[in-house]
Parts: C-alpha cells; structure tokens; sequence
C-alpha cells in the first residue's frame, strides 16, 4: 500500500559490512529507486544457509563453487560477478619469517611454515578461509598436524582473526578491504600480496522465488541489476578509504 | 465483642458437626516417633485445654487436628472432613473449617490493617464491608493506633493480639489456639479469655493449648494432657484437678521433674 | 594504555554530540530487553511460585531443569528461535525473522528460566513460613500463589533486575534472529560485536561503557522506587 | 523442519562415537567455567556479605552498581580484559591472552557482579534476622561474615548456580580473550558460533543440546548434594 | 546447675562496672516516638523486672540498654561502656558486656548442639572444651535427646530454653532477659528462674520482662513499670506492690483499662 516502504534482505558477509561497502552504495541505491536494502552479515556457511531457508532476497558472498552448487540446487535463480579485489597476506613487522616482497604466495607460506611462526587461520570455512587452505594444499604443506601449536584456527570472522593475529603478532591471510578498513592493526603490516591466486571473486544471486514464494523478486532483480549495471558498479569503484579503492567491478554487461 | 457476622445463621449451619476423633494416630518424622500414639474423642463444641511439657507434641497434635500434618499412621475423623456438603457450603460461605492461631505469629509482610483484610478478602467478605469490618477487628485487638505500621514491627504481644483478631474474624466452626496469650499482658489475657468464652458460648469448638495452669482452671471444659507423643489423660477439668491420673501429669501441674 | 580513556572520552563525545543513531540504537536496545524482561518476569515469577506452591510429581525434576536451563546459551537460543521463525520453519509465515519482535521472543525464552528458578529460590523461603498459615486459611492454589508472589515482591525486584541484565548484555541470541540490521534491529550490543569485529575497539569499549551506564540508570531507578516501599520495614 | 531430531540425532551419534575432540571440548568448557564460577563466588560471595554487613558510606552505591554490573556485556568484559593482557596492554608481557587462564579472567569478571549482586539479596534477607543477634553476642564484622554465609548457604548454591549458568552460556567474552583456537581455546559455545557461523545449524543444534546436557549433570550433582543436606529440615 | 567456669574471677572483676543509667531517652522511629522520656538508673547489681502492656516499649528499653538501638536523644551510660580498658577485658575473655535473650528466640540454621558451639566459639572457648560445655547446657535445657535436630524445628518452649542456655554459657556481667519463659512448661520455668538467681547471686546484673506477675513477685528486686515509652514507677518489689504509684500501673497488675 501507498508508503509502505519497500524493502529487501540481502545475506552477505561480514567483510562487506566491515569493510564499509554497505554504507557506502546503500543510501545511494535508496535515492535512486526507493528500495531499502537490509543487510544480514554473517559467515559465509551461514548466509547460505539462510539463503537456502529463503530468509532473505539476494545472497552476496565470496565463495564462487559454493554460490554456482547454490544455484545448481535451485536455491538461487542465477549468479552474477559483482567485483572483485585480493588477498593479501599480513603480519608482525618485525617478520620473523623474512616474508617482505615475496609476491610468490606458495613461497611465503612455506616460509612461515618453516619458521613454525604464529599463523591465525579463519578455521570457519568462509570463503577466505577455503582460499587459504587451497593455497597450503598447492604449498604441500599438512596444516592439520600443526593446528594448536604455530598454526592457530581461530573459528570467527575476519575481523576477529585480525584482532587475534594484532593480539599474538601472528601472520594472517585477509582480504584486502577488511584490513584497509580495520582500525586495531596493532604492529601487523602487508608483507605478501600481488600473486595472482589470491584474486577474490564477488558474486550476487536471487533467493529462487518458486521456492521461497515470499521472495520479493522484482525488488531483489532491481537490487542486483543496480549492483551489476553501470551506477551500481561506478558507485563500488568510487568507493574509497584513506584513498584506497577497496572494491573494483567487474559485471558482465547485463540486459533485462 | 466479638464480630458477629451476618453469618451467624451460616455459622450455626455448619457447626453441626461430628466429634473430632483420632484413631491410633502416630506420626513420625525422620524415621523418629513425635506422636507415639494418640487415641481420643474431642466434643464438637465446648472448650479442650491441651497441656503437657515443652516438646511433649502439644503444637504437632494441633497440626493434625487442623488436617496441616498427615499422619504416619492412623486416623483423625470428624468435623466436617466427612461431609462433602457442608465442606462445600464452608467453603462457598467462605468459613474454614477450623481455624488455628499457631504459637508464633505469622505475619504477612503489609501492616496491622491488610494483614486483616487479607483474611476476610479471602473468605467471601464483600468489598465494601472489609474496611469498617477490618477497623472493627483493630479495635478487638486495641491495635487502632497501630493499623498503618508494617505488621512484623509490632511489638510481640501486639502480633499475638493481631493473629488472634484475624482468625476470629473468619467465624471459624473450630478454634485452635496454640498458647494465644504466653506474651499477653494481664489486660489482653483477660480479654482474650472473653472472646474465646463468646466464641464458646456461640457453639464454636475450642482447642486450647497453654501452660497457664490458672488459665486452664478458669476455662476448661475438658482437660487433655499429652506426654512424649502420648495422651496419658483426657478428663472433665474437675476430675483432672481432682486427680491428673499419671506421675508425669502430677509432676508437670506441680513444676517437678517426675518421679520414678 | 590509552585506550580505556580514550574509550570514555569517545562515549562522552557520542553522548554529547546527541548522536540520532546512538540514541535510536539504545532506544531498540531498551525496547527489546525491557519487553522481553518484563514478559520473562510475568512467566517466570509464575513458573517460580507454582514451583513453589504445589507439589506434583516431577517437581523436583522441573526445578533443576530450571535451574540447569540457566546455563542456556544465547546462541543456542538464538538458533532455536531462528529455525522455528525461519521461512522454512513452522512459524515462517508470520514473517518475524529480523525484527524486533523475533529479539524480543529470543530474549524471552533465554531470560525466563533465570527468573523461574532465582524466584522459586526467593518464594521457597517464603513458602517455609507462610505455607501452613496459607493452608489454615484453605487458600486456593492460585491465591496462596498470587499472596507469595507479593510477599517476595522485594527479593523478586533483584531477580527481574537479573534477567534485565542478562537480556540488555545479551548478544548471541539477539545476532541471530535480529541479523544486526543497520537501522532495523541494531541494538547496543550488536553494535558493540561489529565494532570490534571492524578493529575500533574504542569505539566498541565506548558503546560498552554508555550501555553499562544506561545500565544503572535503570537500576538506580527500581532502587529510588524501591526504597520508597521501604523495603526495610516490612521485611 | 527435520532440523530439531537431526540435531538431536547427532548430538547422540557424537557422545556416542566417544569423539575425543568434542570430549576435550567438553572438558576446557567445565575446567575454565568451573574455575571463574569458583573464584566469583569466592570474591561475589564476599562482596555480597560485606555489603550486607557494614554499613558505610556509598554502600547503597556500591549495591546498585553491582546490581548494574549483572548487564556488564561479555563482548565489553571481553575487549577490557583484551586490552589489559594484549602484548601491548599493561599486562601484555605475561603472555596470558589466548590462553584458557585469560578465559577464567574473562568469565569471573563477568560473572562477580552477578553473584555479589544476588547473594547481597539473599544475605539481607537473613541479617533481618540474626543482626541484633550477632550484635548482642559482639561478633566482629569478619564473624557476622562468616556465619551469615553459612546460614545462608542453601540460598547460595542457587547463586552459584546462576553463576555457573551464566558461565558455561557465556560466548562473547571467551571468543575474544580466548580466540576459539581450535586444539588450544576451543570450548563449546565458541565452537557452536563456529558452527552457526559456518552455517551447519544442525551440529551447532546438537553442540548446544550436549552442552544444556552437562548443564543439567551438573545442576543434578549439585541438587542430590542439596537435598542430601536437608535444606527444608534447617531453613 | 549454672555453669561456673574457670574464668569467674574475670568475670568478678568484670563485674565491677558502673550502674546503668538512662538519661532523656527518647526513641523515634519514623518520626514516631516510641521510647517518650526515659530517665532511670539501674543498680550494676540485682534483679530489675521490667513489667509493662503490650507495645509499652519494653522491648525497645532492652534494646536500647544493650546498645542494640542508638537513642534519638539522650544518653545510657554505665556499665563497662566507658571503661574502655574492662571492655577490652571483656572483649578477650569473650565475655560480651552484656547479653540478651530475646523475645522471639533467634535460632541459626543449625543442630541444637550446634547452635551453642556457635556461641562457645565466638568466646574463646578452648576447642577442646566445646564439646562437654555444650554437653552441659543441653543438659541445664534439658535438650540432651534433641541435641541434633535442627534448632529450627524444636517445639518453641525447646527454642526458648536452648537460647537462654546458649547465652548462660557465655557468662555475661549483665543478663537482659526479653520474656525468657513466656511458653515454658511450669517445671522449666522453674528451672530457669533458678539459673537466674543462681547468675544473680555470682553478681550477673539480671533485667527481666515479663508479664507473670507472680513470677515479678517472686524474682523482684526493683520493679521498673513501662507505659507508653514512660517510666511511669521504679521501686523496689516491696513499695511497687503496695503502692504501684500509678493508676496505669494499678490497672495493669488487676488486668483492667485504666479508669481516667
Ligand atoms: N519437623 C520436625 N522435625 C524434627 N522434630 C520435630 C519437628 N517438629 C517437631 N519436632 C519435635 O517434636 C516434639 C514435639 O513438638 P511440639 O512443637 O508439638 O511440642 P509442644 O508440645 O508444642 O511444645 P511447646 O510447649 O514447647 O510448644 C519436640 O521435641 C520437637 O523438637
Ligand atoms: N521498628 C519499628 N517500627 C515501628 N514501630 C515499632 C518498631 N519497633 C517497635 N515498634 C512499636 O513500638 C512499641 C513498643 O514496642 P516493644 O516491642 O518495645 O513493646 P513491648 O513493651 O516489648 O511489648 P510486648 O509486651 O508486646 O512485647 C510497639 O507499639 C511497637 O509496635
Ligand atoms: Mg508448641
Ligand atoms: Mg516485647
């Protein structure tokens, strides 16, 4: 009915949400089409879980087979590439495991494992956290045996495992724009990033309305066609914290 | 003095009622024998006084008189347990069965005046009638100046007056009063004896336990006494003046420890 | 360390500055914790005197359940009521999934066992001494029920104070079924879990101190209004 | 929603497949929510005595702010306790942060206030009654202390309880002092927002279901303890 | 049967204290006035009996006399209040300065025998010794078969005797007694006043409430007579029997309202 607000949930996770991204494109979407977006942030099993249950409209995370099993079940409609940046490797600047500029990421993991120095792993099974274990998968190295001495899972979020690494000075992988916009950097700094396996894939999705019949689909295509159409993907590239461009689009054109 | 209800009529109803009795009652707590075997007929009306030592079960034999306690073994019959009609009509009339004045106060945490009324709200009194009927039993007790003060501040003979008001006020068919003037003074003891006597004379049944040995001769019809958990007599006061039947009840009248 | 007084001087600035936000948060926070105490109590002061007042079989077993589900944790909580509101869940269709609502019922079913099992602590060592009074009176079960509960109302105050505090600090269960929802369901603690899990930790710590502070202004409250009842004398 | 049996299905399947990893879970959860319920008591039990027992200037303040200290947030306990023992916080060179020791600091700091604050109600409740007592018989302000806590003991192991509840529920504050490093801080209610997080509700479901289980183990003990003692008989 | 310790030339020598004195009291509660005036002087030796109504103040005069409540104006001196080096005295041997039984007995949650010990313990009674003392005074309450069951759910003449035997244990110079034998059997309240001339003949200072005349009459040696929070007569037992000097006092001792 007239002024009744129109609104959707979107499931995300929290390196979106923490990394400002939300607060930034959100108000400007709002402006443009009247449409609130209410952001659920959680870890990205969770949000896919929700998704699944149909509690929400849109699904937006970083976890690319997950998302397409996601839609190949049927319970989204179809995925799209949102944006993309890259992880990057952080930790103690004292770096005991000599890690500075090596841009080869299997060479700098097999330095830390080496040196037996803290490292904080997700340990939640994000989509970070699967990157990172595919990485030491490639690097030959068995995490498992260490878990609980050098090789710390810390099972929480990202800002979390940032807080835990700052606490311990332990080595950590992040995506790039959670650790921009992270405030207790304590001594940790960049010291691996560039290679190109730590690229970082965003996806958008529509919750599968013939599952979930109250899925506000027209607002939810709105939402993603914004996201994924030329003011949505400006609005994401103009996004920028202590002058860093945090997110950077990479939308198929898109027609409907 | 005493508040004659409306009820009156209702009241008489329902003291039709059977003698009291126990039948081989024991009662045992923890595996130790308190009331070691008590066999006894109360009259439905006229005044019982219950003497006996300190711990001789006088209070628990109360406690089963007023269905509060069950018995390990035996049973207590009479009053109105048996007749489901006039239970009802007890409580539909709002007046228990019997009532108890027990030997330390129970005070509700309100003042002199709710304490009260929260007797009569809970027996049928209409609304309007609580206030002067509450003001009525303030006055019995000569706690006028003390209705507002908060009930567990009152002095000790101040509760005790207080306790025996509020029961008195439900017109109970039975009244059970475990030492109802051991902190009274001499005037308050002289005026409860005479609500006890106007209740008696109104037909209500009257348990009395005390150690005033004064007070049983001016008020007993019959006399009980119990020792260790055991009645050793039950006999019109004149007889049991005359002769208290055991050593233990001589000894007790006269302050000695028994002979063997 | 800086950071504690830094944290005050944030927490000052904030309430100063007369933030809208800040205020709308605490506001939602008060909201929900107050609703869902204040349903906690009415279950669980009942829960606590029927305990109390009548004996059944499996009375004793029900009191130590209560006891036991003191130790609930918020996030099982939180699950619980997410999967019986979910979409996909029995009560999907009512649509309270983040909304305020859902906290408030999350709450409730967290805080209630605290109460039941604090107040049948209360009420017992009433019970004690009134419970022969009561039954020479022949009161029913529900008057010597709704007596008690007055006469403990002092003890009871300290025991709804309890779940107040559990439900305004909570935030497992609030998390889940609210989602943190910028300007939906955001309340003070989720704020203060989403502070930190950006790294402003003094930012967090300042939201931390204004909700300890909002938490004794509601205590000194009930303590002005309760030393009005002149708790002292009628004990 | 199947969620509910299978959660309880694998709740059985894991303590029935004797899980090392869920035992040693299990046994940091009772070993680090036992010793700050040991400790809070100890120092909860004590502040509430003294509370009850000396008067002196700012009591009535001292009471409502532990009263307020029940809704002290464990996120907030948590980044305080963080912030002292972080390698740059005062306490840092200790090394305590991430270790199950910081978590015992976490959760007595958090859960003192609770028992203080309850136990000052239970306690007033009896220096009603035994003050002019005491007093007459010139006992000192340790004594009363002492022997009030003893007369008060049937009341206190509720507030132990609570304590405890309170405790083993608890998620925020060990998640940040403790880091739910698996193998070394992991205890149960971090690895069931490990789980919620990882979106496999049915295991956290189940985690939670083993977790209210010990709760009601521990809360039995403790009841057959109670009754051994024959509170009814003495109160 | 009282209990004589080893330690009674302390309490002789605490003994030599100061007569009580009460000047100007008045206590107000609540902006009530409770205890109106109150001058009187108590010997440091000898048996007062206070007698009074119910709600006179007596209670409250107890109280007030061992410093239990601090007096809205005016002063109680005497005693060992300001000899500070006896109350010190008094303080290690353990024996208090005074001691009180009250009204309503104060029972800790423990046995019987506990109960005492609790007492023998907070007065540097030897470890060793606690045990038969106890022993002892169960045996003075004739409590020796209920020495374990909770003090709690002794009869209330049981709970009346172990508080008064309790306190006898600790051998005070002053004994303020709050209606020590109000629900006690005839042979224990004999008992109990012989414990109290046998305190009074070791120089114990006895203050007695009660509202048993006849037991005023026998114990007396000064009658202090309480109405409304006023000393209305302090004479010895001989002159306030002759003359009661009130006619508040007339109509208490015959139990009547007094006549304007
Ligand atoms: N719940 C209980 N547990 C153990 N013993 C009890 C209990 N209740 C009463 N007793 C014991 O039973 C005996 C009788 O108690 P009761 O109160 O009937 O005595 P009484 O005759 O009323 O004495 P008094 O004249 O002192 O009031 C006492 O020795 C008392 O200690
Ligand atoms: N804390 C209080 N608040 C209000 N009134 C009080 C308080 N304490 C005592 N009183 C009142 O003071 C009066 C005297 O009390 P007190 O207990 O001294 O009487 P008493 O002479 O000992 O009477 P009794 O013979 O009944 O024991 C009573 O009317 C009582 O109600
Ligand atoms: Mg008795
Ligand atoms: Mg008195």
């Amino acid at each position: 009915y007239a002024g009744a607000q129109k609104s959707i949930i979107v499931q995300s996770t929290t390196s979106t949400q923490n990394s400002g991204l939300f607060d930034f494109i959100l108000p400007l979407f709002k402006k443009q089409t009247g449409i609130t977006v209410n952001v659920v942030a959680v870890g990205t099993g969770q949000a896919l879980k929700n998704g699944r249950n149909g509690d929400g409209d849109v699904l937006l995370v970083h976890a690319k087979s997950a998302e397409e099993k996601f839609v190949a079940d049927g319970y989204g409609v179809k995925r799209f590439d949102v944006m993309y940046n890259d992880f990057v490797i952080v930790g103690p600047r004292e770096d005991p495991a000599k890690l500075a500029g090596e841009r080869d990421i299997i060479a700098a993991l097999g330095k830390i494992a080496s040196a037996k120095t803290a490292f904080a792993s997700r340990g939640d099974d994000s989509g970070t956290n699967k990157k990172e274990r595919e990485l030491w998968k490639m690097a030959g190295i068995d995490v498992a045996k260490s878990s609980g001495r050098w090789y710390r899972e810390t099972g929480s979020g990202m800002g979390a495992t940032l807080n835990l690494a700052s606490g311990m000075n332990a080595y950590t992988l992040t995506d790039r724009a959670t650790w921009i916009a992270f405030q207790n950097k304590g001594k940790l700094k960049i010291l691996s990033e560039g290679d190109k396996r730590l690229f970082n894939q965003y996806g958008v999705m529509l919750i599968n309305p013939q599952r979930h019949k109250h899925v506000k689909s027209l607002l939810g295509q709105d939402f993603i066609g914004w996201l994924t159409g030329a003011k949505g993907q400006a609005a994401i590239a103009s996004y920028k914290l202590k002058g860093k461009q945090l997110f950077f689009p990479n939308a198929q054109k898109m027609t409907h | 003095m005493l508040e004659q209800t409306n009820r009156t009529s209702t009241s008489t109803a329902l003291r039709r009622c059977k003698p009291l009795q126990f039948k081989d009652v024991v009662l045992e707590i923890d595996g130790v024998a308190l009331i070691r075997q008590i066999n006894c007929t109360l009259d439905s009306s006229g005044k019982t006084i219950v003497l006996g030592p300190n711990g001789a079960g006088k209070s628990l034999f109360l406690r089963l008189l007023a269905g509060l306690m069950e018995p390990t073994s035996g049973a207590i019959t009479g009053g109105l347990e048996e007749q489901d009609g006039l239970r009802k009509l007890a409580q539909d009339t709002g007046a228990p069965c019997m009532s108890l004045v027990f030997q330390n106060p129970v005070m509700l945490r309100r003042t002199a005046f709710e304490n009260i009324a929260f007797v009569l709200r809970h027996h049928q009194v209409p609304k309007h009638e609580i206030s002067s009927k509450v003001d009525k039993a303030l006055a019995i007790a000569r706690l006028e100046t003390r209705a507002h003060v908060p009930a567990r501040r009152l002095s000790g003979g101040e509760q005790q007056r207080l306790a025996l008001a509020r029961t008195l006020m439900i017109n109970p068919y039975a009244l059970l009063l475990d030492e109802p003037s051991a902190s009274l003074d001499p005037l308050s003891t002289a005026i409860v004896e005479d609500m006890i006597e106007r209740a008696d004379a109104m037909g209500t049944k009257i348990v009395l336990v005390t150690h005033d040995i004064k007070q049983a001769k001016r008020m007993a019809d019959d006399i009980l006494f119990i020792h260790e958990g055991r009645v050793l007599a039950h006999k019109s006061k004149r007889a049991f003046f005359k002769d208290p039947g055991s050593k233990q009840a001589q000894a007790y009248l006269d302050g000695r420890v028994p002979q063997e | 360390m800086g950071d504690f007084s830094q944290a005050f001087q944030i927490a000052f600035n904030l309430l100063w500055s007369m933030d809208v936000e800040l205020y709308s948060i605490v506001y939602l926070s008060l909201k929900v914790s107050i609703s869902a105490v204040l349903i906690s109590c009415a279950l669980g002061f009942l829960i606590g005197a029927a305990l109390t007042v009548f004996r059944f079989p499996g009375r004793r077993v029900l009191l130590i359940l209560f006891n036991a589900l003191m130790g609930l944790p918020p996030v099982v909580v939180g699950l619980m009521v997410y999967m019986v509101l979910s979409r996909s869940g029995p009560l999907g269709v009512l649509g309270l999934l983040y909304t305020p609502t859902a906290m408030i019922i999350a709450q409730t079913v967290l805080i209630t066992p605290l109460v039941a099992a604090l107040s049948a602590q209360v009420l017992q060592e009433l019970h004690h001494e009134y419970d022969e009074f009561f039954r020479s009176l022949q009161l029913s079960g529900r008057e010597k029920l709704m007596t008690l509960l007055w006469e403990g109302r002092f003890g009871l105050v300290t025991v709804g104070l309890a779940g107040f505090g559990r439900a305004i600090s909570e935030v497992g269960a609030v998390m889940i079924v609210g989602g943190n929802i910028n300007h939906v369901t955001r309340i003070m603690t989720t704020a203060i879990a989403l502070e930190t899990s950006k790294g402003t930790l003094s930012l967090a710590l300042a939201l931390g101190i204004i909700l300890i502070a909002i938490s004794l202004l509601v205590n000194t409250s009930v303590a002005l209004v309760r030393s009005k009842a002149k708790e002292a004398i009628y004990a």
